[in-house]
């Protein structure tokens, strides 16, 4: 039986879609991107949504009528609406950077998180920071509109490092892709 | 110490080969009565009905199993981080799906079922796998056929597919695709089931090396309502029940074309207003990792529910509710004393719940009186499995 | 550079110590004497003592005078009074036998413990289970004559899985191998 | 979602080639001003005077890097079970040495010396070794060379030795018997030295790969007296600062015949009786499992002190005596809110303590004010190592 390699697999397919860059660099340019592309299956979602989106707080979720936007390193800060895991700003790292040493997923699952301060909602690509032991520091698990595993691209559960040279979990960042409305 | 036993000792640390006169001597001191004791190692039973196993989850890399009876550890199967546990319905093995890393977290990656006697739990073999899903807490990523020859290895690379393992011969035997669905139940005579995003069954008809997929009509939104993935399948009854985050119960006939019976409201069957997936309704949900179990003979449905808005699906339960699935009727409420996250119940006559919580404490507690039998301090944290043998 | 193998070390001193019989039958004949052996620089100790062996309440540490005889699986067991680990008693094994699948080292650090009901003290042969995760139930950490590594054979902390296929910590037993005085 | 969400699912599972599109397609729909942020990775400074590290012991594989002045966490080394970490003096290297199975726990047993670097903490390389101890919470069993240039990693298997590695070649060099010693230090220009169980030091003059080995005159009892053999070591004044169980206190200079001061009790220094091996006698003493650490310029020394009978040396401190070693006198005492289990000092202008106990929190206190500047929840329960480059 010859064995099945994701990594190669998923550096195979990310070179060939860099036009044969090295996998970091074009992490670097792609990867919101690419980080963002499992969403789409929201599209639909989000823009029947998009007609008339209700902001109001009785539209709100628990989370999103508590959340805030000053400190990244707590689980209520906006944008961790559907995070779960340590977050990398207490590991290190910064909302969108891994901690040193660790490498970015560039698939993530994602979220759609309204920011407080302009009542929008956002896309959040939450991507694992990976290659390390977890971190420990500030573990959240929010859930809203996380799903189950057969829609894995809104499942939090799911360790989302493909494409990394290890698959070690160390944290999660919380990417800005875009307006989801 | 003197000099002199620094040399005794440096002599100890060049080997073994000293040790045994140095006892014997240590021997001569002892009253005639005493017989030094020797050192040996237990086996086990088979899988018993009353066993329930506790997955380490992330922070012990060990399952433990349990005799609900008296509550006393029998032994454990190793499961690292992230590996799942299937029990041979025929009692003779217990098998890992595990990923393991030739230098912890570098080097090559190996994807592996790997087989422990049941008796002896000593590893039998290992069966290499192209590769199987990373994830935690859940029961149909690996499962077993019916008849025990089969075993059904859930992958995401991100793509999505299954591995299937001929147990009898111990070996991998074909990959198969499997877009869009996910959470695994045998099929018997057919392959596998499996739920979609799409909010469709899907059936896997395995011949040879290929499987003919084919859906029935959506059933549930997968998006706003989902299915906990932690279902439960009655072999027996060859019937899957189904619960969604709001609390819509379902049940469905596995065959080569499923059906799937209209659903009912956990809440409206105890009398109270349905769950809702509006913000700021406040009302009994259930939640949790493994959310619910069901008691084949009796048809008796355990679900954890916390009061809560929706999206606190992993919210730990504060009560147990009894549902007679039949009936849609919600029959006995339990009190939880500490919240509980997963829940799974043995299929004797007399039912045991085995539950745990997020501090890694499993409860043993008897369905017919209510009465807590048992309190397993560090026994872990993820998943329940029952033995339930054939 | 050649790979140096401390299990095939182990296993080949052991086979030939026994005769060229398997590790695992020789172990059952000879475990006990091997076991109790790195215990000899005792000997001078419990020699001196011997002469008068004193075991009034006075003379006892505090794990001494509150130890008891009837629970195997309880840290305040007699034979524990300087066990570290987990106790085989809870996982399912028992005071001299490794729960399934595990493997007994053949060597062990020792403890001089006294037997409350005959006021007696023993030497007590600390095998760890090995080859199995760390089994978690009744963790315990008995320091009665625990010394530092420069004495291992008197160090509880110290990994004892040698000679076993794998070195992996499962939880300890607490063999009775003699008196001590 | 429709049937036809669910087939753009499936062409999703096929691979990244279509995600590009779709979300360039949405990213259409965002506000002219919002630009999608990229990932990337952070890089850190060099080992600081300021940083301690927590290494996570059996339960968390990493040890992580905080900045005492802020209780921040800088970014983490990784440290499997029963790993030792060294930092390189001159600040360029992490040195951690480990020993990794090729399955886990089962297949080929590996050991080495991984080497990262300080500013990436990426891998560099990994140095084979033959061999060393499995133990954990010890700071001496894998020490690097005053100079950086030579690492020592104690063995134990279970004959006692030290395995030598050359670090500016990164390799192996040379495997020297150390019968009945262990608990290393550097011994600059010579080897290193190590404590005996007959109660001497013991000095390893290291030429190629051989070792010569002298002893000093016995000097404390390592069957009713031990030294902790997490004791300190000053790169600057060549000492070793020793601490028993009793409390006894002792100063070794370190050379090619170290030599050892008369000892003095902790306790007498803090005016109260001496601390005794007898039973039923209750008194403060030394206890953890990293229980004193030494401040280099001012020649303080910080124990963890708790209060009970002999044979407690496990037993986390509930207070802190500060001692100055030249003057034989405790002159100040820290209450602490939570026994502490291991202690180590910065070795800056205005030290700063760090402490952790069995729950695994951090405490940073400022030594001049005793005032608790930081607590870091789930920072790791074992072994601290403090930055002191050169």
């Amino acid at each position: 039986m010859t064995k099945f390699n994701a990594d190669a697999w998923g550096e195979k397919l990310l070179r060939k879609f860099a036009g044969g860059s090295s996998r970091r660099s074009m992490l670097t340019r792609m990867g919101a991107a690419l980080v963002a592309a499992p969403a789409f299956p929201l599209l639909p979602v989000s823009r029947a949504e998009a007609a008339k989106p209700d902001r109001s707080p009785e539209a709100k979720t628990v989370f999103a009528r508590s959340a805030q936007t000053k400190d990244e390193t707590k689980c209520d800060y906006w944008r961790y609406c559907a995070i779960d895991g340590a977050l990398c700003t207490c590991c290190g790292g910064g909302i969108h950077s891994c901690p040193p040493g660790a490498e970015p997923s560039p698939v993530s699952w994602v979220g759609t998180c309204i920011n407080p301060d302009d009542g929008k909602a956002y896309l959040i690509a939450y991507r694992d920071c990976c290659g390390k032991p977890a971190c420990g520091q500030c573990g959240c698990d929010n859930t809203d509109r996380e799903t189950q595993l057969y829609m894995p691209q809104l499942n939090n559960d799911v360790i989302w490092c493909f494409g990394t040279t290890s698959m070690e979990y160390h944290c999660s960042t919380a990417v800005l892709v875009g307006a989801a409305s | 110490m003197s000099r002199n036993s620094r040399r005794i000792f440096a002599a100890f640390s060049l080997g073994y080969a000293l040790f045994a006169g140095a006892v014997m001597a240590q021997a001569a001191d002892a009253p005639a009565d005493l017989t030094p004791e020797e050192s040996d190692v237990m086996t086990i039973d088979p899988p018993k009905p009353t066993w329930f196993y506790v997955d380490g989850g992330w922070d012990m890399p060990g399952t433990s199993i349990f005799d609900g009876e008296t509550g006393k550890m029998k032994g454990m199967v190793e499961t690292r981080r992230l590996a799942d546990m299937a029990i041979d319905p025929n009692g003779q093995y217990y098998y890992v799906a595990e990923t393991i890393w030739s230098k912890g977290d570098r080097g090559t990656r190996q994807d592996m079922v790997t087989v422990y006697d049941s008796k002896t739990l000593n590893l039998v073999t290992e069966i290499p796998l192209p590769g199987r899903i990373l994830i935690g807490s859940r029961k149909n990523n690996f499962i077993v056929s019916d008849d025990g020859k089969t075993a059904f290895v859930y992958d995401f690379s991100p793509t999505s597919g299954v591995n299937i393992v001929d147990l009898t011969k111990k070996k991998f035997t074909a990959a198969i695709e499997l877009p869009g669905c996910a959470s695994l139940m045998p099929n018997p005579g057919v392959g596998f089931s499996a739920l979609c995003s799409d909010g469709s069954m899907a059936t896997v008809a395995v011949k040879g090396t290929k499987g003919d997929i084919t859906h029935t009509a959506p059933f549930f939104d997968a998006t706003n309502d989902p299915i906990f993935d932690n279902f439960a399948y009655d072999r027996a009854k060859k019937q899957a029940t189904f619960l969604t985050y709001t609390g819509q119960i379902y049940t469905a006939q596995i065959s080569a074309s499923p059906t799937v019976a209209a659903p009912f409201s956990i809440q409206a069957a105890a009398g109270i207003r349905p769950g809702e997936t509006k913000p700021l309704e406040t009302n009994w949900l259930p939640g949790g990792r493994q959310p619910m179990a069901v008691h084949r003979a009796t048809g008796m449905m355990f679900v954890l529910m916390h009061m809560g808005e929706y999206w606190t699906h992993k919210e730990s339960g504060t009560e147990v509710w009894q549902v007679d699935v039949a009936a849609k009727k919600v029959v006995k409420r339990f009190k939880l004393k500490d919240p509980m996250n997963n829940i799974a119940v043995s299929q004797t006559d007399k039912p045991l719940l085995y539950m745990n919580g997020e501090k890694g404490e499993a409860l043993v507690i008897d369905v017919a009186t209510g009465e807590e039998k048992h309190k397993i301090e560090k026994a872990g944290g993820s998943t329940i499995t029952i033995a339930d043998p054939l």
